[in-house]
């Protein structure tokens, strides 16, 4: 489907701390289309200021009573003025939202895991991915790291969808004492090599490079959710490269907003 | 009502186009947005050869518009021929491409492969790009050099030609009259301003190439001056731009002198922009009993 | 904490200086703000007559910015050295004056009768301003008058020299250095620039010069250019200004290489920003352990 | 009092029509020194889209429970983007407000009688206006033109507080058909020369050239509330200028934020 761009209306703002909110938008269509790892471009306010649209994974998908796609909700980090706007967004407000956009994540089936890899507001990409390999039935492990307990959210949203949980704080104020990548190798090293994996991470790069790396080590594939600064989200712009190597070429730069944002963490090169 | 516009032989349904490297090379805005009905599709610019560009990160928001150094990232003026201009021909856009070089044999040499290819309208001769050594600014900073590269390129073609103008020098007239003399059918105005930003808490450059070109609204009421003086100084048409991002903007370049206009950082913004532009446009001249759209290119009273 | 900065054989306590036009001849913000705070307060340009300026409409907002042409109305230099210089003494404010003139006689002339006032500590040189024929601009846009017209206020004074550059030409470092060759003792950039805005619906200009010049955030980005561009060509202090709207601001300024830096546009929409953009560079200068401002200056890592 | 920029909650936010609403504003500072006439710079939104603060008229003094200044409101007419930032401000919301800036109106005293001429938003200077008159005991009188009924407000308002209204609507919707300045001519030529009038006006420049024409005509003194494009309210920028001609003197441009925005009818010299 092609992307549309609509005026969703806020329905709610749940700030989950003085930095995270969710945001829940009205966008049946939008919803409907989704797939788990596609993103959605944001205008954070009328006018000029701030100008460009900001890029935001697709959190949930909204449901109606009937069961219908009826919106999407996004996680947002407050970092700068688009991210504080929406921040500070009140019900009844209408965002322009386009979307969805992007390649979305493969899925496995079993007896294959879906082991899924969070750093900070990284996690979003992921609810829908859980979501998705309910349907498939591969098992889903997440492992889930922030700076402190308090960064840590829909804990039990995970958990009551049979997702298995594997924290790790950077002040060891939950789970593991460190950096996730950390459990993660434990995990895999702890896994027969008989047993299929496949690795989703999303987060800052220097974990995403670090998830490459275990991949590498461990003979396992993996999909990495890139976040680069977007222009426009549609192919038009060139600002969203990532490097990549293609199978025998030589290393280029590819728009992750077309050809990702996720990517295969054999194929991407890091600088 | 008439839309239409003449831009030296061609006639455009609309004044409408999209600007250079903002608009990938229209494919990736085909199911969007109607790329037949736009004046013209004007590509991201091509070399010969393919080009790497910058490394990420490659722009940065500034107020009211953003800083690009892209580096012209490209597939070269041989996989877009084969590559792209089947399917635009497909979808019966007009398309105008927009043309690089380091030298002033590759400019000619780029639009004799693109002057030999079913489909493809005019040249615009990119002599301005800011981001790159090798992206024109060498020649569209110099009136002697950009009368070279024009009368060569002239040479080489028969299509319509429109060398983009630098608006990083004092006299953008002078190159306007420079290109005109040489034989161009058209100038199109302005490229990005050359620009900086600084990151205090790292000391360093927001984008890997330290500079980059400035776009977007920020930037329109200077284009609007430059595209004035241009248009009073030259009888060829020019193209204006530079922040356009409504329809009061697209009439405000016409009136200032602009035959046509190009949409750049808007599209980025809001890619369903060209119904919106074209609505506002009739609205405009239903309002002012404007019949025909030329008619008011030039007619700020002033 | 050192915020002191030399400009010549000018010690300022702070870099922050008010830019001209922007601040009225000071004596308006008395009440508001602390004058002997600044670093120095840039008073409205003087001729050395009285001038009425443009009829109103004078100014127009843009995006992220303001076009203005006031056409340098103004109390000529005896009433400014009468009426407003005493209460400026007595405030402790170090009042630079920027100079205007519609020839180098002119220039000269003001200069030499500002140079016999007590309090006057430096001259700015207004060769810059793009609004009136007479506004210095034919004096700035050409390298052998700004060096001459230079020249000749050197002569006229042994105040610290301070000419005001265009940023509406090719190369400001050349004109930075034609200055600096002639005996300036800093440059100060950017002045406005040239830009229009036209009302559709009314087909005329929104100002009524038709012309005015760009200011405000929307050209800092260019302005940081320009300004890093001189620091790097220039052996004297460059003074930055260009949509400086905070800390942040001021820093990336000084860190492409300006020494001092000038507050204009946002001074109308803050006028009580000045304790806060001292605040902010302590701030910032504690985090960083950076000990006296002056050691920030070119530190871009580019 | 130097004026003062102040973060001002806004209190309540009253949508009188499609176009006007009054602002509450918490001010208390500004509204104990604010005097009929004067002005306040609002800065309609964060960040630099309007990147300049907007003129509005001190409309009124709001007071709490024990009397004392506690605020002010604005009436304000939606025209363009920072009018319009002004409508769809919520309650709860901060502003910053500059103020009180300018000159105010001098006050008559009886038996001279004060009557108020007011085009539209013009409206805005004088509920402060009457307010102040009644403590000198002078007689007003409210000559109020707009498009249509719907465009006149507060009627009651100035009528509960013994102000005599003369109405006026373009398309005769309610009181006289036409321009206000019409009924005005009517009542100027009705008094008798040796009972003293000031005439207090604002609104289009049109209506405030026909006022001072009036009264020049029978021999009135005026005092003239000007409207000019504002870039910074304090004298800094020379943006706001008017025509005066002083006593003697050529005419010459003077700053109506600083010399004004009320001036004597007399000084001014329209182009
Ligand atoms: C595909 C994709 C999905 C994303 N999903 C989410 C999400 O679900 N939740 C969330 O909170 N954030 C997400 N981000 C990051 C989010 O887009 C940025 O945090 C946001 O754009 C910052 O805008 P700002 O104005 O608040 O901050 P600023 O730092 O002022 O932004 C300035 C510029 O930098 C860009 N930028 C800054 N940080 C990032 C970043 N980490 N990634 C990409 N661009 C950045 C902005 O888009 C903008 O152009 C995603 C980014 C991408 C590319
Ligand atoms: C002393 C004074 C008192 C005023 N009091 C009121 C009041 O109480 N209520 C009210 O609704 N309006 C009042 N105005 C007019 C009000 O300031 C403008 O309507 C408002 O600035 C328009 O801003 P905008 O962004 O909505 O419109 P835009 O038209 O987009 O404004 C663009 C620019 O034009 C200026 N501008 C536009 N119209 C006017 C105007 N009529 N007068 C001055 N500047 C204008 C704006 O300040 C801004 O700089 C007053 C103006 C002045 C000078
Ligand atoms: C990301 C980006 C890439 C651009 N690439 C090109 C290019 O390849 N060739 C060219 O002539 N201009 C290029 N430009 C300049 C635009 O075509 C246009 O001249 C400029 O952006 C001003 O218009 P705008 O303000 O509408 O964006 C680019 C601009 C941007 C923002
Ligand atoms: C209203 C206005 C009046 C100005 N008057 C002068 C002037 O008299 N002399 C001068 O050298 N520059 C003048 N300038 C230019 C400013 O001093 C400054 O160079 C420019 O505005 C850029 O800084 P800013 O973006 O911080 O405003 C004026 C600018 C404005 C906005
Ligand atoms: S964000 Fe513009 S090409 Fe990817
Ligand atoms: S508004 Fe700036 S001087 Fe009056």
């Amino acid at each position: 489907m092609p992307p549309l761009d609509v005026p969703a209306l806020v329905l709610r703002n749940t700030h989950l701390s003085p930095d995270y909110n969710v945001l829940h938008l009205e966008a049946p269509a939008i919803a409907a289309a989704s797939q788990p790892g596609q993103f959605v471009m944001i205008r954070t306010a009328a006018g000029t200021d701030p100008l460009l649209r900001r890029p935001f994974s697709v959190f949930e998908v909204l449901r109606d009573a009937a069961g219908s796609p009826s919106g999407i909700s996004v996680l947002s980090k407050r970092i700068g003025p688009g991210t504080a706007r929406l921040y500070d967004a009140a019900a009844g407000d209408r965002l322009l939202v386009l979307g969805p956009l992007g390649k979305p994540f493969s899925l496995v089936s079993p007896p294959a895991e879906a082991w899924m890899v969070a750093g900070g507001v990284g996690l979003a990409p992921f609810a829908t991915l859980t979501e998705a390999l309910r349907s498939t039935g591969a098992p889903a492990r997440l492992f889930y790291g922030g700076r402190t307990r308090a960064d840590l959210f829909y804990l039990d949203w995970f958990a009551s969808r049979g997702v298995t949980l594997d924290l790790a704080t950077e002040d060891g104020s939950l789970g593991a004492h460190g950096r996730v990548t950390a459990p993660l190798d434990d995990a895999l090293r702890a896994r027969a090599a008989s047993l299929p994996v496949t690795l989703y991470a999303c987060g800052p790069e220097p974990m995403l490079k670090a998830v490459a790396g275990l991949a590498r080590t461990y003979g396992r594939s993996s999909q990495l959710s890139t976040e680069r600064i977007m222009g426009c989200g549609l192919g038009g712009c060139y600002s969203c490269v990532v490097r990549v190597r293609e199978a025998g070429g030589a290393p280029h730069f590819v728009r992750s907003c077309l050809n990702g944002p996720v990517f295969n963490g054999d194929d991407l090169v890091w600088e | 009502m008439d839309l239409s516009v003449r831009i030296g032989s061609l006639v455009l349904k609309s004044p409408l186009m999209s600007a250079s490297g903002c608009f990938g090379y229209g494919l990736e805005y085909a199911d969007i947005v109607d790329l037949s009905s736009l004046g013209a599709v004007v590509v991201k610019g091509l070399f010969l050869k393919e080009r790497e560009g910058h490394p990420p990160p490659r722009i940065v928001e500034t107020p009211s518009g953003m800083l690009n150094a892209i580096g012209l990232q490209g597939i070269g003026v041989h996989r877009f021929v084969r590559e792209k201009m089947p399917e635009l021909r497909r979808l019966g856009a007009v398309v105008i491409v927009n043309v690089c070089g380091s030298s002033i044999d590759e400019y000619a040499e780029v639009t004799r492969i693109l002057s030999d290819c079913e489909g493809v309208a005019a040249i615009e001769l990119n002599i301005s790009c800011p981001n790159i050594k090798e992206g024109g600014i060498q020649f569209g900073c110099n009136l002697a050099s950009t009368g070279e590269v024009v009368a060569a390129v002239r040479r080489a073609t028969a299509l319509p030609l429109i060398p983009k103008l630098t608006p990083n020098v004092t006299s953008v007239p002078s190159f306007a009259r420079a290109a005109e003399e040489n034989g161009a059918d058209a100038v199109s105005l302005v490229n990005t301003f050359l620009a900086m930003v600084i990151d205090p808490e790292t000391r360093r450059p927001a984008i890997s190439n330290g500079m980059g070109g400035l776009s977007g609204p920020a930037i329109r009421p200077i284009a609007v001056r430059m595209v004035y003086e241009c248009a009073k100084q030259v009888r060829i048409p020019v193209i204006g731009m530079g922040g356009i991002s409504s329809a009061r903007d697209v009439l405000e370049f016409m009136i200032a002198g602009a035959t046509a206009v190009q949409v750049g950082t808007a599209n980025f913004v809001d890619p369903f922009i060209w119904p919106r532009l074209q609505a506002g446009i009739e609205d405009y001249m239903t309002r002012h009993g404007v019949a025909r759209v030329a008619d008011l290119v030039g007619t700020v009273d002033f």
